[in-house]
């Protein structure tokens, strides 16, 4: 191997090069490592669950099932926003009635989109109190 | 091999699993009015203002310290006979009148016809309504719309939470919007889902009788029965967007 | 020991030295060496000679084996150099020979040797050729190394992902709502593509082209044993733990070389191979890695997170995604600038196939991403839609297209260093000293 | 007849300190687009009652200067004259900068500029000329790209084919431009006099822009240039210059003539910072004295004087754009004939006031910024000019 790196042109940056870029492809593994070893050991995950509500309840008032609203939430929304917009239709509860049970956006909302990078409009209009009263003990995940 | 296949796998992505908008549309065969008595209009009064920017959330919009970039839903101006000569002008002092003016909810509106993304569309029942959510801010409507009767949200306005309607959105910035007829109160429905519309803010808020919304094509309907019973005048009627606000005594 | 600086002159000499070296391989001695060590026993292959001759523009009527070439190579070891020896070879339509050949994939094409050639030739061009005959020999099934080199057969070969794609969708809507499960929470990009699904079928592929990766490599391996006669030798060590930590001793070096692009250094016509080649080597990398942290995701001991996918921009996995992406972006569109630029290239159809499909697989990435972000939908479905289709297309036709020569290339290179083929850089170093 | 085109050098001094300023232009124009964006454009002088200012003052004004390279390619690919193919690189080149500029300048224009490239997309209205234009302005940069790819590779049937087609694309451009204000329900807008008068207006500009960029290019680089080629143009631009007035006089004498429209034209006409710009800028530097030097036997033989007559027409017709879009959105529309407004809460006196804000005009700059950049980069690396431009070469 010395003797081809002496050949190459400069050989030592080249090998510096390489290890870096190695570096960087490994180095979200290498943040796992850490923070998987981290929560093993007893840490607190940094992202934990959605807020539920207190019913204790799998259905929603949409009458669907959680993992069917974790799925398709948006497009139902979207469906819901179309007829309430320009068909008149109200007799289906919108994003005004998630905010009842749900009730902080902090923890119901932001969590997953903040986590995803997604920046829906709804709050610039809409309006869903950021309340921070969200206590785990009270709402268990399971 | 590639073509068809890749046609199949394009209807299979393309087809939402979401409906269509269904034929039990409630808002069928209504077609919704309103009549200003400008006579019973009190000049100093604007319980009708007020109450539909507390109802609508464009208190804080409508006290813009620029009153130009103001956002008036429903306004009230003052006119007069032109006047002439001095003399005149003392008696005319007397002749004036009220007005007030909201989106006429054209049955051709010219503000849905140039909007490039139909975000200002006609409802089925006549209304006609800004979708928020889709418009970006061109500001052609407000140049078709013969009445002035469009608003522009120029910048975000900051509402306060006591002065907020909770169960109605405020507007962000770079939207129009204008007078909605208070559709979400006349599309209100109750726990059953049965329909049961309350009157616009600005008609409940009226004391003196002077507005009246309803269904024109209903004949229990208070529109109906004033448009029957008196002459009404709507306004630049030459232009034929056949506004659907009608003026009593103007 | 500067090699930057060699002259013409200092050419003539090593190639003068690699003559002395007895290294030359003359006619004579090419048909002496023939099949089956049949003295003058030659059987000219006119089909590989035709392949060779339409892929390379005609270098082979040009070589007037003068031996530049091998004097020149930087990666040709001193006893028997090549391209020389592959180019007489070539000429005599020796496929045969040619296919056993490890040296055929010691080269990296720098064209140092196309440049030089006083005659016009393309000995690099030929080699290249050489090689996509050499997937197509050791390709299992062969037929599908052979439809991956004709133009004809790209709507069919394009025609087999979109058709498992759309019964994998046919499925995937027919199924209805996916329950995600309580404990880690994946969003698939279209509900209509369940994460589950795509994994098996990616998984049935990747397994069977592993094998036919793996089928390939044995077989490539055994000929070029056979050739050298070493037929049964194996490594000097006895117990299994000692074989594999001798097989390690000689597999490690070589990844790490080809990692560090050792070989692509020493090229000197087109410098700026090295950087588009690890661009993509490092972008290909990246991406098969986050590619499987996300299918491995649900059993993986390290995450501790209740939502695992989509990541946020920001998220460690999401950057080197997108870093990987523009890497290969990058790194493609600059051999495609170098290719249109070097106006000789023969433009061989599999070498602009790979490059075209690695593209197409970032470029419908990031469409899809964009699509994503602005949250149009169903353009973002179709988008996705597309992307897997070419990344199927990659993976599964990896063992028969260019892309092959992750597998090739890297055999060879441990075959070279396991048959002491390239003791080449020391025995020259000594001879130079001596000399001096 | 061989013709030889080149590169500049842009090596010199003035090429780079040229650079250097459109550059900044369009820095500055990037910066105040954000800060805009950021704050709303409720920063700029725009209002509820003048909701389009400048921007759109400058979207049509730069898509009517496009009209440039629908002469010269109408002159040379439709009519055949063949002594103006030297200047058909460079007109086409400018028209293609001037297209994206007009593009550019309603983009930036946009309440939500995160919702143009989805929205218009998905949801189109063929009934609005803000879905129609698009497709005219997309469709004519494309079609100018195919012609310039022509030209450049000197395919001569090609060239003839695609010179027609954007010599007629042209037209519904301008016209699509003008159907914008003259369908309005605007008492000042209101008038299909106006898509035929963007059109004469669009070619006085874009001609008088080829006067100016053709001479000031030839003489800066020094090549050999034939006179008659620009007197011949001048001419054309006097032509031009005589269908917008009479546009303009027949329009303005039929809303003086029909009764209810009498009002407006007096406030159109003498009603303030618009009028001044009517009668002085458009009408007098603008119309009448290009005219008087277009026409004049001597001054209308010299390169000097239409140079001047053309910066003049260049000025005139910004103008005139100004007037278009500002004064028709200023006069009220009369809701109640036969009686007058005594209050109202949307405005405080009679008419609504719009000034031109600096961020506006630094969003004006900044696209100008782009389109200079982008032609000065296109002098250097695309042969676009000719190394001379004669009637009889020797």
């Amino acid at each position: 191997m010395p003797e081809n790196a002496a050949h190459g042109r400069s050989g030592n940056g080249r090998g510096l090069l390489v290890s870096i870029l190695v570096l960087i492809v490994l180095a979200p593994l290498g943040y796992y490592v850490v923070r998987g070893t981290a929560v093993a050991l007893g840490g607190k995950p940094s992202v934990e669950f959605l807020e539920r509500p207190a019913t204790q309840d799998d259905r929603c008032i949409w009458n669907m099932e959680a993992g069917e609203m974790r799925l398709h939430h948006w497009e139902h929304l979207a469906r819901i926003r179309e007829d309430v917009v320009r068909f008149g239709k109200r007799d289906v509860p919108g994003l005004n009635e998630c905010r009842n049970c749900h009730q902080s956006r902090a923890n119901f909302c932001d969590r997953c989109h903040n986590q995803v990078s997604l920046t829906p409009d709804c709050f610039g209009c809409h309006y869903y109190p950021d309340n921070e009263h969200w206590d785990p003990q009270r709402f268990p995940e399971r | 091999m590639a073509g068809g296949s890749g046609a199949l796998a394009l209807r299979l992505l393309t087809t939402s699993s979401a409906g269509a908008p269904g034929k039990d549309s409630p808002l069928a065969g209504k077609r919704m009015g309103m009549v200003i008595d400008v006579g019973k209009c009190q000049p100093d009064c604007d319980k009708c203002i007020k109450a539909c920017q507390q109802e609508n959330n464009v208190v804080q919009a409508a006290a813009h310290k620029n009153h130009e970039l103001a956002v008036h839903w429903i306004r009230k101006v003052t006119i007069r006979k032109k006047i002439e000569t001095d003399e005149k002008a003392k008696k005319a002092e007397a002749a004036q009148k009220s007005v007030i003016l909201v989106c006429n909810h054209c049955d051709n509106p010219p503000c849905a016809q140039v909007c490039p993304v139909r975000a200002t569309f006609k409802r089925e029942d006549g209304i006609v309504l800004v979708d928020h959510h889709r418009c970006i801010g061109c500001r052609y409507c407000m140049i078709a719309c013969p009445y002035n009767a469009r608003y522009f949200n120029f910048e975000d306005v900051e509402v306060h939470e006591e002065d907020l309607n909770k169960d109605r959105p405020k507007r962000s910035h770079g939207v129009a919007e204008s007078c909605t007829l208070c559709a979400h109160r006349l599309d209100a429905v109750d726990q059953d889902g049965n329909p049961s519309p309350r009157v616009p803010a600005c008609v409940e808020a009226c004391e003196n009788g002077a507005l009246a919304v309803g269904d024109m094509n209903d004949k229990t309907s208070t529109v109906y029965e004033l448009l029957r019973d008196y002459a009404v005048k709507r306004l630049k009627e030459d232009l034929g967007t056949e506004p659907k606000v009608h003026y009593i005594g103007l | 020991m500067a090699k930057g600086d060699k002259t013409v002159e200092t050419a003539d000499r090593t190639s003068r030295e690699k003559q002395e070296a007895g290294a030359l391989v003359s006619p004579p001695a090419a048909l002496a060496d023939s099949r089956d060590g049949q003295p003058g026993w030659i059987d000219p292959d006119m089909d590989f000679i035709r392949v060779l001759s339409r892929q390379s523009g005609d270098s082979l009527k040009k070589c007037i084996q003068c031996g530049t070439c091998s004097a020149i190579c930087e990666l040709s070891p001193d006893p028997k150099p090549f391209p020389r020896k592959e180019m007489a070879w070539a000429v005599w339509g020796m496929k045969d020979r040619l296919l056993k050949d490890p040296d055929v994939w010691l080269c990296h094409q720098c064209n140092d040797c196309s440049t030089r050639c006083p005659r016009g030739a393309r000995p690099g061009d030929v080699l290249a050729a050489i090689r996509q005959q050499s997937v197509a020999r050791y390709a299992v099934p062969r037929f599908l190394a052979r439809w991956a080199n004709e133009p004809y057969c790209v709507p069919l070969l394009l025609g087999i992902p979109i058709a498992l794609l759309t019964v994998v969708l046919y499925i995937g809507n027919s199924l209805g709502v996916p329950q995600p499960s309580r404990e880690r929470i994946i969003f698939p990009f279209c509900n209509k593509l369940p994460h589950w699904l795509l994994n098996v079928s990616f998984a049935v592929v990747g397994i069977l082209v592993l094998a036919a990766v793996v089928a390939g490599a044995m077989r490539f391996w055994r000929a070029m044993m056979i050739a050298d006669g070493r037929d049964g030798a194996a490594l000097p060590a006895k117990s299994p733990p000692a074989r594999i930590v001798a097989a390690l001793k000689i597999a490690v070096p070589v990844l790490w070389s080809i990692i560090a692009h050792d070989d692509f250094a020493k090229c000197t016509k087109t410098r700026l191979r090295f950087y588009s080649h690890l661009s993509v080597l490092f972008g290909f990398l990246a991406l098969s890695l986050v590619a499987v942290w996300v299918v491995t995701a649900k059993v993986n001991p390290l995450i501790p997170d209740g939502l695992i996918y989509p990541f946020g921009f920001w998220h460690p996995w999401k950057l080197l995604a997108n870093l990987g992406g523009v890497a290969i972006l990058a790194g493609c569109l600059w051999m495609v600038v170098d290719r249109v630029r070097d106006n000789e290239h023969s433009g061989a159809f599999s070498d602009w196939t790979l490059i075209v499909t690695l593209l197409a697989v970032v470029v419908t990435g990031f469409i899809a991403e964009i699509l994503h972000f602005v949250r149009l939908e169903p353009h973002r479905h179709v988008a996705y839609f597309t992307h897997l289709v070419f990344v199927l297309t990659l993976l599964m036709y990896l063992p028969y297209s260019k892309l092959a020569h992750i597998v090739y290339r890297t055999t060879a290179l441990i075959y070279a260093e396991y048959s002491g083929r390239n003791g080449k850089n020391t025995a020259r170093t000594a001879g130079r000293e001596e000399e001096s | 007849m061989e013709i030889k085109f080149e590169r500049v050098e842009g090596t010199s001094f003035q090429y780079r300190v040229a650079l250097l300023v459109f550059g900044g232009f369009a820095l500055v124009g990037l910066l105040s687009t954000l800060w805009v964006m950021k704050y709303g454009i409720g920063r700029t002088g725009m209002t509820n009652r003048v909701p389009w200012g400048l921007q759109i003052v400058m979207a049509v004004y730069y898509i009517g200067l496009s009209a440039g390279s629908l002469v010269i390619s109408g002159l040379y690919g439709v009519f055949g004259k063949l002594e103006y193919k030297p200047f058909a690189r460079i007109a086409v080149y400018l028209a293609t900068l001037f297209l994206i500029a007009g593009l550019l300048s309603i983009l930036t224009d946009q309440g939500r500029l995160d919702r143009v490239f989805v929205q218009p997309f998905v949801h189109f209205n063929l009934q609005s000329m803000f879905s129609i234009n698009p497709i005219l302005y997309n469709g004519h940069i494309l079609i100018c790209l195919i012609y310039l790819w022509a030209l450049f590779t000197e395919r001569k049937r090609t060239t003839t084919v695609v010179a027609t087609l954007a010599f007629g694309w042209a037209f519904c451009v301008h016209s699509g431009t003008g159907a914008i204000f003259g369908f309005g329900a605007r008492v000042l807008y209101e008038s299909p006099l106006l898509p035929a008068s963007f059109v004469a207006a669009a070619m006085a500009s874009g001609t008088a822009l080829m006067i100016v960029m053709i001479v000031g290019l030839f003489r800066a680089t020094n090549r050999p240039l034939d006179d008659e080629l620009i007197c011949w143009l001048g001419r054309f631009l006097a032509i031009c210059v005589l269908v917008v007035f009479y546009f303009l006089f027949v329009e303005n004498a039929y809303r003086f003539y029909v009764v209810e429209l009498r009002e407006a034209a007096h406030y159109f006409l003498f009603g303030g910072f618009h009028s001044l710009l009517f009668w002085i800028g458009l009408i007098f530097f603008g119309l009448v004295v290009p005219m008087c030097i277009l026409f004049n036997p001597r001054t209308g033989k010299s390169i000097p004087w239409i140079v001047l007559a053309s910066s003049l027409v260049i000025f005139g017709v910004l103008c005139e754009r100004y007037v278009i879009v500002v004064p028709g959105l200023t006069n009220p529309p009369d809701l109640f004939p036969g009686m007058e407004i005594v209050h109202d809460p949307a405005l405080v006196e009679g008419y609504a006031t719009y000034s031109i804000s600096t961020q506006e005009v630094l969003q004006a700059l900044g696209v100008l910024g782009v389109v200079g950049f982008l032609f000065l980069l296109g002098l250097k690396y695309l042969e676009l000019l000719p190394t001379e431009a004669r009637i009889h070469p020797d």
